[in-house]
């Protein structure tokens, strides 16, 4: 039986003060008219849906990111944090982040020993730790990877968390 | 079952209120906190005696029906018919030929629309719904209008989530093949009109279907005084089991209509060269049915009779009061739904808090409601929302549950307003 | 579960037959005789697991799936979701995708002759069954044949009970549409050569389903080795519940095919004038599914891993052969079904006493079996005769109960012969 | 707790001799080429089939009667105990006979105290009464009484006893 404090205190933890400030304010809102890669991601739980809009120049690399559409605090501010993230990083280490941060939440334990690095990586993306708590949570946290997934894989369909 | 009938009005509200016992998931705690359950309107919780029900006829008797000389057989297809025939007077069919045993509302409807509609169902012919049915009541029809070339209309509702009927009305042309509409709904609460609708159908001879899949729990139901045609819903929303639904259609049309799937169980006879149907009701309950499930629904109605759905009926409309009233002292709240005509259902916004991290934050205090489309996003899109957060009510809910979630909301301001 | 593991092959039997403990049903008298089940071909019992597990699932975890933030909705969604991970290991399909929920057999072989045959099908299309099926998997092919013009051809028989596999090969023309076959027969326990026909079949393209009904509960299947494109079964008779199947589908064809029922759950998006469906499986999913029927399959499936289906495959085999063997030495008997390959049926006649008649005094001594047609009509006149008793093994049981079914044919004897 | 004795007792109360001969000697077998009436009787159950034919005069009076297909002994003994019973009667007191088996077997009690007098009129089909014990067959003992009743009703459709 978890206590009333600890009640409050996991909620506070999913929302930490990083994530209610992207989900307010999130940063690159908007359509990106040159986009070279969009992915919509969409969420059936709760009606999340996103657009996100990449472009990836020929090198691979992403050189600017934006996203519209609408969702709950967790998954705008990933989003949010996503697109603050990945502009400028190839697309092979978006990917990267896009794994860790999947499996840092579905609360899958790496088998080796590079746990710690994983955190180090996942930098400001650590704020959505908190939802490691609240699994029917996870789907909203990586909704917007795995739309980028979608998008740098060139995937047509809509991407589900399904 | 360990409510105790009491007689007089007064104690009416004691006695229901003394029926959440007999609901074992309602006595646990969740995330520390006792369960507050306001999901009902997506699924109830089942009252001991279906649960057990269920379980001594697994241990007991249970085999295939119909075919079967031996005694489990026998005992099987006693209990299968057995609820047939509670399920037809709970509901009140003129004949248990018209109580067909399906799936759940939503393939109800999926066979009407096929059996009924479709065989005859033209390009310029149209399908009639209204802008406030679940997808189960929408889809459907979509299909069946992709499979024919038929239009589908969409009644209008208005800012309360009232169907507008003189709209409705006007739309009722002689191309209207079926009428399709909730009872009551399940994103608004809104209890439609019915009977006024039915009649204005009825004098223009287009059949009626009804989605009671939220009536049924809520109220009683006498398709005969209704006068629909067909009457579609489920057994996991009144207290029964999941994977379990009823089709109320009238024999005339029933007989009319080809069979909805193929194979044992609805033919008399078998040649390569061509099959007989059996009679009704069987003729649409292809393959081995859900036989706990309707024995599970037969043990549902069994309460709910026991209770009476007029007292439940009463009991729960004075929860809502409470619910409305009690909301609507949250600053910052907003009602979705404010029918005048209402039955369980309250959904609404809080502040600028998206439904979703207001289910998380109630769910942490053991409040349990359902949050999002509510599987009927033409509702949203008609609000300009994602979705609400909703409470619904069922008869084991009481004042109690109402203050935990407004205590909750609390909360969730305090969380969001850091 | 009371059965103990054991190791080494000859302990295998014992194991298995201690297995018998687990099953709550079949601990009652009958008739005042301790209860011989030999009716599992038409529905199974369940051990106690299935049926507690399903009841503690309502006590505890019951809401509806998949779009709740709460935490019942989470627990029933993950207890939903993780028994189908655990069917779709069980007859090792590739993807999770490809395991669609269903009603039954029944409904899973309706859902393809509708969704994947009738929008392609036309006049001088065939599709290809064969004289031993049962009526679930002949009646949605002539439904959908009469609907689209198609034809319905069935590959012959020989007197064993055994499908003429050359003919059947030269029946495979590229008119051929599908081929839809049982993998065991219901009513003779011919264990068809599916592997050969398969490999026929794939090199014309043709499409196999197979109606897997009988032969999961009875042996390891796996459909990845078996490459059909199909694979049809239902819950209640391997042990779980009723209103519980499932669709075993190759995903690049679920892809394709459009959804069968219309309603919540199988959609993303909703609009008026147009709609998005869900990906798979739920596109096949609509409305509120079996919850804890899935949940209970889930539990039976683990019981029958408990065991290892190649253990009660090859115990049951050896019961077969018992049964088979005892049958004979009764005067008067003429068995019906004699196939080479066999797994858990043996139909039979006994002098000129009306199965029926069978059916009833064996009941009376505690015995029971099915007796009839056994949804096999086409079976039936091809043997000339109006129906069988059928005697049919699962894994709880043992020669004892072959001996009081031998005993009691006796008696009947006795009473007929006055 | 029934005891074996009395399970036999049973049996043979349902198996009487004149049951027996019935169904090994079916009375009236056979097509009846100027039939004014038919009707078919289907018992999913077990798969009997029954061809009812009777021959109905002008003044409503059953002159003949006879009956073809497969069932099992007790459905073949209660159509052939039918057509020694109805040939000679009015359809009016043939369709008593239908009732009052039909009451009588599915055990309900008449509420009046007409009993005795019901149990003289069914006559030789008291031989029937052992179906009272094994409620899934009376569909078997009634089965031709059904077709019987649908024949005279003129009703098209087969008569099943679902
Ligand atoms: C071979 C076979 N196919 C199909 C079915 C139909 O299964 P269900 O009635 O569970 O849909 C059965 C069982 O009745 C069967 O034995
Ligand atoms: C109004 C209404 N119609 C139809 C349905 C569909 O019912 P089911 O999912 O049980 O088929 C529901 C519930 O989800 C509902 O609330």
């Amino acid at each position: 039986m978890t206590s009333l404090a600890q009640t409050s205190d996991e909620l506070q933890d999913l929302y930490r003060e990083l994530i209610l400030d992207h989900a307010r304010s999130p940063r690159h809102f908007g359509k990106l008219p040159d986009a070279t890669h969009t992915a919509e991601g969409i969420n059936p739980l709760c009606g999340d849906k996103l657009k996100m809009y990449f472009r990836i120049d020929g090198d691979d690399r992403i050189s600017d990111a934006r996203f519209e559409g609408s969702g709950c605090a967790i998954s705008v501010a990933s989003a949010s944090l996503l697109t603050d993230m990945v502009i400028g990083l190839h697309t092979d280490e978006a990917l990267k982040y896009f794994s860790a941060l999947v499996t840092r939440l579905a609360g899958v334990q790496p088998t080796d020993n590079d746990n710690a690095g994983d955190d180090i990586n996942l930098g400001k993306l650590r704020a959505l730790e908190g939802v490691r708590e609240f699994p029917s949570r996870v789907k909203c946290a990586t909704l917007a990877w795995h739309a980028l997934n979608s998008a740098i894989q060139r995937k047509s369909q809509p991407a589900t968390t399904e | 079952m360990s409510h105790i009938r009491l007689t007089d009005a007064e104690d009416n509200i004691v006695d229901i209120a003394n029926c959440r016992a007999d609901f074992p998931a309602l006595t646990q705690n969740v995330n520390g906190h006792p369960l507050v359950y306001l999901d009902s309107a997506a699924s109830s919780q089942q009252p001991a005696i279906v649960i057990d029900t269920i379980a001594e006829y697994q241990r007991h008797d249970h085999a295939n029906v119909h075919r079967g000389v031996h005694t489990l057989s026998h005992r099987a297809t006693e209990a299968y018919e057995g609820a047939r025939d509670r399920i037809r007077a709970f509901v009140n069919a003129a004949s248990r030929r018209e109580v067909v045993y399906t799936s759940g509302t939503t393939e109800s409807i999926n066979l009407v629309a096929q059996s009924f509609c479709r065989p005859t169902l033209k390009r310029g012919d149209k399908i009639l719904i209204t802008h406030l049915e679940h997808h189960s009541n929408i889809v459907p029809w979509q299909l069946v209008c992709e499979q024919t070339g038929a239009e589908l209309l969409v009644a209008a509702i208005d800012q309360r989530g009232q169907v507008e009927l003189d709209t409705l009305i006007a739309q009722l042309d002689e191309n209207v093949k079926m009428l399709a509409m909730a009872h009551v709904s399940n994103a608004l609460g809104t209890v439609l009109p019915v009977p006024d609708i039915i009649r204005e159908a009825r004098s223009r001879g287009i059949p009626v279907l009804l989605d009671g899949a939220q009536a049924v729990p809520h109220m009683p139901v006498d398709v005969q005084s209704l006068d629909c045609d067909f009457y579609a819903f489920s057994g996991h929303k009144m207290f029964g089991p999941t994977g379990m639904g009823i089709l109320y259609g009238k024999e005339a049309h029933l007989e009319k209509m080809p069979p909805y799937q193929g194979g044992g169980d609805m033919i008399l006879e078998v040649r390569f060269d061509g099959t007989t149907y059996n009679d009704l009701p069987y003729k649409f309950e292809a393959g081995t049915p859900n036989i706990s499930g309707a024995v599970g629904l037969g043990a549902a109605v069994d309460y709910l009779q026991s209770l009476g759905m007029d007292r439940i009926a009463e009991y729960e409309s004075e929860l809502l009061a409470y619910l409305t009233g009690q909301l609507q002292t949250v600053d910052g709240i907003r009602l979705i739904g404010t029918a005048k005509q209402k039955a369980s259902v309250q959904s609404f916004l809080l502040d600028d808090i998206h439904p979703h991290d207001l289910g998380t934050i109630l769910d942490r205090q053991g409040v349990a409601v359902r949050t999002g489309h509510h599987c009927a996003m033409p509702v949203m899109d008609f609000y300009g929302i994602a979705g609400t957060a909703r409470a619904s009510l069922a008869l084991y809910n009481n004042r109690q549950d109402v203050d935990a979630l407004v205590d909750s909301l609390g909360r969730a301001k305090e969380i969001f307003s850091r």
